[in-house]
């Protein structure tokens, strides 16, 4: 046993404990810290499978926004008089057989899949092969623009749906009171001058080297994101009745690219989706950033649009 | 040697985690809590960047990069959180 | 670079360092563990992790041999720092507030 | 042993885990840590079954991990958007209960 | 030609959502209309060229698979295309009347609505299992987002359970396509079929896929989150969400097990399969025979008509395949009608408990009428569309002598008149004391507006397909799964 697969059993033993956790925990916001916890460390492992695309994504994503919005439902509910702790019950009957035969089945099912030989025409494989003719250096890149751009596409739609609905569900805003640390505090103050700039500086490296080097417009969306939280956690921004058109202009520019950019393809006599050369790719990617920054933050927030707060 | 040497670290440092792991669960407070995840922050980062170095995977020291940014987030959003919340 | 196989003379002074550092971690996290109040954990940790993201930083630019991975590991390093006095800070300002006391104190007349 | 073994061996685990959370838990914002635990575990199982290239995992595996990294958390927002608001409506945070008002 | 008229059916909805998103008020309900209106132009060249007996094939961005995604309209894609057009116009028409573009509701209504059409299209049309996750997770997620719209609790709680139930299926889904995958090393439905053999692995990753497809189509017993969902959902969405949401996870597990080697499970799973259809229809129908409300009764009676469709399997004949497509079909737009019809009377009378119905037909007559004659297909009593579906469908399990089947599918049938006919005949029972007690709490539903003129649209269409069978039938037959024989 090298020294690599103790790191591995390591990691697998902390997936394993934090999940059982998480799921079986009664006080809820212990909880969610170890989620962010267990997300950490599906981080780290992706890093030792060799997948550093899925280890930024996940550090920003995986951990820290999904943590970071859990925390502010939390708070939500909490504020509004939520039980923190819950009542010891009986869980039901079948559901320790059910789940220990679930991990079983998918347990088998997943050592057997290991064993198979891998087909010489995979899509990977091809992917490779042909990654010269993209332009990009960056086979995940590739792939998620050009070989399978659709489906990119249509996830930007789900990411606005997702927005639409929480619009949808939103009742009444109360502007201004979501942030309890104060900016002016010293410390705070230095943190924003920056931090935020480098969350914009790492963006903007993630989004550009992600078109050879790991990285690219989820990551950098979602450090981007990092950074809209930080305005609103504290309360440099603050959420706004209505959403106006710069607003709604950014929401949907990463979904409006790619649509223009596809369907344009038609126009000219081409399959739908192609793009019509890197700079296009360049040109999504940044709209998708926007995006996904804005549409996060936005549902962090919980809000239709925010605002500089005027001292 | 050298690899060995990183590899011993990283499973060091990786036992630290487990450590952290046990003040989570104990707390007693929100705020302990929160420490605990303050260690695994610091503590990843090392990692990574002992991982990059060991596996020869210049990447990584990008993801220990955004670690180090955006884990100052959550403890903002922690801070926020817990303040009626927690129960000490 | 890549995992190299041989040692070079240098390499020592990079491993030393490294192992260093993680000796500073497991102290931090000996703090966290056995210290008594949440202040004097926070204290433990926070100090002992930078010296020990310090030295893991310094040993692996030593290792790597390189200036620009050098200069990143020292940014990094930085933000680190930064990150760690913020948020040590606001946890404590929070656990003030939400009434922790120091255990030493009572002690202490 | 590899690498792969032990994770799927250990994806296969936490996917169980999932399972169990998402038939016990009564709280939904731990369902929805039940349905995100569940989730991660399918991302590293694509991963693993995924197959390898020599340059490293599957690219298309990647990618499609990527896709469903992104899809779980607009998901796992919308959720929440709507538990908040509707603990707000009703002061509930479960979905125990009879469904039959106006 | 064909190619920019597939581009056409999911550009042109999801660039009319983003411009509603963007654009001042007063320009969505214009834009709406025309991007709907341009759906038809990019059907027609499609359906020339299915009817040639050919089928349209664009791989996207030029990539063919295993590398690209392609969309593929055979027969079966473009009758769901036909489906979802119908219904989505007429529902449309609805939809501009109960959630006006300009207005508050409508605004946060129209451009889900858009993009639900565009996932639509863009799913019947795939050929890629990882695409249809995707769109799959759109639709759902479109679905709920349109459940809750009204903020009330009871459709809160509703969109709720379907979201965790439908995001824990497509977990299933997701896990399953990746072990088909790392088998094939190709996610396109058809090289899939091609490539895989009919080992143990292959059969449990179908088998997950199954389970996922059944939960998302409702399949009793995993058919919990349905009820209330379409049961609470606001009018125009019940309708789309029973015509044509369900039918989306139906369809790909019909794509499944006749087009990607889903039929290597064995006879063992098919007839399971049919069980829990026969399983559904009984359940379905009692429970919508035991419900006080208009909307929950219908949306029971989905459950069971659902169940319809899983017999198919079992059968798997040419025979059945027809009268299940037919089926699917005949009970989207009779559906639709019922829905719409049934938010009519529940906006009109403040309530739809079933006893506020009595004298319904005096002051609502066109609502009732067009319940009725959706329920006459719903029924399956000739001479409508249901008609036509359940006879041949009988006819199909007759002749292979599956004498259980035929049991089942004439018990539905006695089922659903129980339901349907209890609820007419409350409409147009005499009020106690003759006097019309509808009146309480009528708000403006007596008029004949567009709301009722696109429940009794749908509801005459629903009859009519029985007289102009021989179209569909013949489309269908124009895309019989591999092996069947027309």
């Amino acid at each position: 046993m090298t020294i690599g697969v103790l790191v591995d059993l390591m990691l697998a033993l902390a997936l394993v404990g934090l999940s059982l956790r998480v799921v079986t925990g009664r006080a809820l916001f212990r909880d969610i810290v170890l989620f962010i916890l267990f997300g950490l460390v599906i981080a780290l492992s992706w890093s030792r499978l060799g997948a550093p695309d899925l280890a930024l994504a996940e550090a920003a994503i995986g951990a820290g926004l999904t943590g970071a919005l859990m925390l502010m439902a939390y708070r939500r509910l909490v504020a509004g008089g939520a039980e923190d702790v819950a009542p010891r019950r009986r869980p039901p009957l079948l559901a320790v057989p059910v789940a220990v035969l679930t991990g079983a089945l998918v347990a088998l099912i997943g050592l057997a899949a290991l064993g198979v030989e891998r087909v010489p025409d995979a899509a990977g494989t091809i992917v490779l092969e042909e990654l010269g003719a993209s332009g990009l250096g960056n086979a995940v890149t590739a792939v998620l623009l050009v070989f399978r751009g659709l489906d990119t596409m249509l996830e930007m739609a789900v990411l606005l749906v997702a927005l639409l609905g929480a619009w949808a569900v939103l009742g009444e805003v109360h502007p201004g009171r979501l942030h309890q640390v104060d900016r002016r505090t010293p410390l705070v103050g230095a943190l924003l001058t920056t931090v935020a700039p480098v969350t914009l500086l790492i963006a903007v490296h993630l989004l550009l080297a992600g078109t050879d080097a790991p990285g690219g417009a989820f990551q950098a969306g979602a450090v981007l994101t990092g950074c809209g939280v930080l305005l609103v956690l504290t309360g440099t921004v603050r959420p706004r009745a209505a959403a106006g058109l710069a607003t709604k202009l950014l929401v949907i520019a990463g979904l409006a690219a790619f649509v223009m950019i596809g369907a344009s393809a038609v126009a000219l006599g081409r399959a739908p989706m192609s793009l019509p050369g890197t700079w296009a790719v360049y040109l999504i990617e940044t709209a998708m950033m926007l995006s996904i920054a804005v549409t996060m933050t936005l549902l962090f927030a919980r809000a239709r649009a925010l605002e500089p707060e005027r001292a | 040697m050298t690899a060995i040497a990183l590899g011993l670290a990283v499973v060091f440092l990786l036992l630290n985690l487990l450590a952290g792991l046990w003040r989570i669960g104990q707390g007693p407070t929100a705020a302990d809590r929160m420490l605990a995840v303050l260690l695994f922050g610091s503590t990843t980062v090392a990692v990574l960047l002992i991982m990059a170095q060991w596996l020869g995977d210049e990447a990584l020291r990008t993801v220990a990069l955004l670690f180090v940014v955006l884990a100052t987030i959550v403890t903002l959003a922690f801070v926020g959180t817990t303040r009626d919340g927690e129960r000490p | 670079m890549s995992p190299s196989a041989s040692t070079l003379p240098g390499d020592w002074i990079g491993i030393a360092l490294l192992l260093l550092g993680c000796a500073f971690y497991g102290a931090g996290t000996a703090g966290l563990l056995r210290f008594p109040d949440v202040y004097s954990r926070l204290h433990a940790l926070t100090k002992a992790d930078n010296q020990g993201l310090l030295l893991v930083c310094a040993g692996l630019a030593v290792l790597a041999r390189s200036w620009r991975v050098a200069a990143l590991l020292g940014v990094i390093w930085l933000l680190g720092l930064m990150a760690a006095a913020v948020s040590a800070h606001l946890i404590a300002r929070h656990a003030r507030h939400s009434g922790s006391r120091r255990t030493s104190s009572e002690e202490r007349p | 042993m590899s690498s792969a073994f032990v994770y799927v061996l250990a994806a296969s685990a936490v996917f169980g885990v999932g399972v169990y959370g998402l038939i016990v838990a009564d709280h939904l914002m731990r369902k929805l840590l039940s349905l995100n635990v569940m989730g991660s575990a399918v991302f590293v199982l694509i991963l693993t079954v995924g197959g390898a290239t020599p340059a490293g995992p599957d690219p298309v595996a990647q990618a499609l991990i990527l896709t469903g990294i992104v899809i779980a958390v607009a998901a796992t927002a919308f959720a929440l958007a709507l538990i908040v608001r509707m603990f707000q409506e009703t002061g509930l945070t479960s979905l125990r209960g009879r469904d039959d008002d106006d | 030609m064909t190619t920019e008229a597939l581009a056409l059916l999911v550009f042109a909805p999801l660039v009319a959502g983003l411009v509603v998103i963007a654009a001042p008020r007063r320009a969505a309900a214009p834009v709406a209309v025309a991007a709907l209106l341009t759906l038809p132009f990019g059907l027609w060249p499609l359906t020339l060229v299915v009817w040639r007996g050919e089928t349209v094939q664009v791989a996207l961005a030029g990539f063919a698979p295993p590398l690209g995604i392609v969309w593929r309209v055979d027969a079966l894609a473009l009758t769901m295309l036909w489906l979802t057009l119908v219904v989505v116009l007429v529902v449309s028409l609805h939809a501009l009347t109960s959630f006006p573009p300009a207005s508050e509701s409508g605004q946060r209504f129209w451009p889900l609505w858009l993009i639900l059409i565009a996932s639509v299209h863009a799913l019947f049309v795939s050929a890629d299992l990882f695409n249809l996750y995707v769109t799959l997770e759109l639709v759902t997620l479109a679905g709920v987002a349109m459940i809750a719209i009204g903020g009330k609790p009871a459709a809160m709680r509703a969109a709720m359970r379907y979201l965790l139930l439908g995001l824990m299926a497509s977990l299933f889904y997701l896990l399953a396509t990746a072990l088909l995958y790392g088998q094939t090393g190709t996610l396109d439905l058809y090289q899939v079929g091609e490539r895989l053999d009919d080992g143990a692995l292959a059969l449990i990753a179908l088998a997950l896929m199954v389970t996922g497809l059944l939960v998302k189509a409702a399949i009793v017993p995993l058919h919990v989150w349905l009820p209330a969902a379409h049961g609470k959902a606001p009018g125009p969405v019940s309708a789309v969400l029973s015509a044509l949401v369900v039918k989306v996870a139906l369809y790909i597990l019909i794509r499944l097990w006749f087009w990607s080697g889903g039929a290597a499970g064995g006879d063992g799973a098919a007839l399971l399969l049919g069980l829990l259809g026969a399983l559904a229809i009984v359940h379905g129908s009692l429970a919508a025979i035991t419900q006080t409300r208009l909307k929950m009764l219908v949306a029971y009676s989905t459950v069971a008509q659902l169940g319809y469709v899983m017999l198919l399997f079992p059968l798997a004949s040419t025979a059945a395949f027809r009268a299940v497509t037919f089926h699917m079909v005949a009970h989207g737009v009779a559906k639709a009608a019922m829905f719409l019809a049934a938010a009519n009377l529940l906006h009109a009378l403040g309530s739809d408990r079933l006893q506020r119905l009595v004298g319904a037909d005096q002051r609502h007559g066109v609502n009732v009428l067009a319940f009725a004659l959706a329920g006459v297909s719903i029924m399956g009593l000739p001479p409508s569309g249901g008609f036509v579906a359940k006879w041949m469908l009988l006819e199909a399990a007759w002749r292979q002598q599956g004498w259980g089947w035929v049991a089942v599918i004439s018990l539905g049938s006695l089922l659903a008149a129980v339901y349907v006919f209890r609820v007419v005949a409350l409409a147009f029972a005499q009020p106690k004391g003759g006097s019309v007690r509808a009146s309480v709490g009528a708000r403006g539903g007596g008029r004949f507006d567009t709301t009722a003129l696109a429940a009794l649209l749908l509801a005459v269409l629903a009859i009519l397909l029985g007289f102009a069978s021989a179209p569909l039938v013949a489309l269908i037959d124009r895309g019989l799964p591999p092996g069947m024989l027309p």
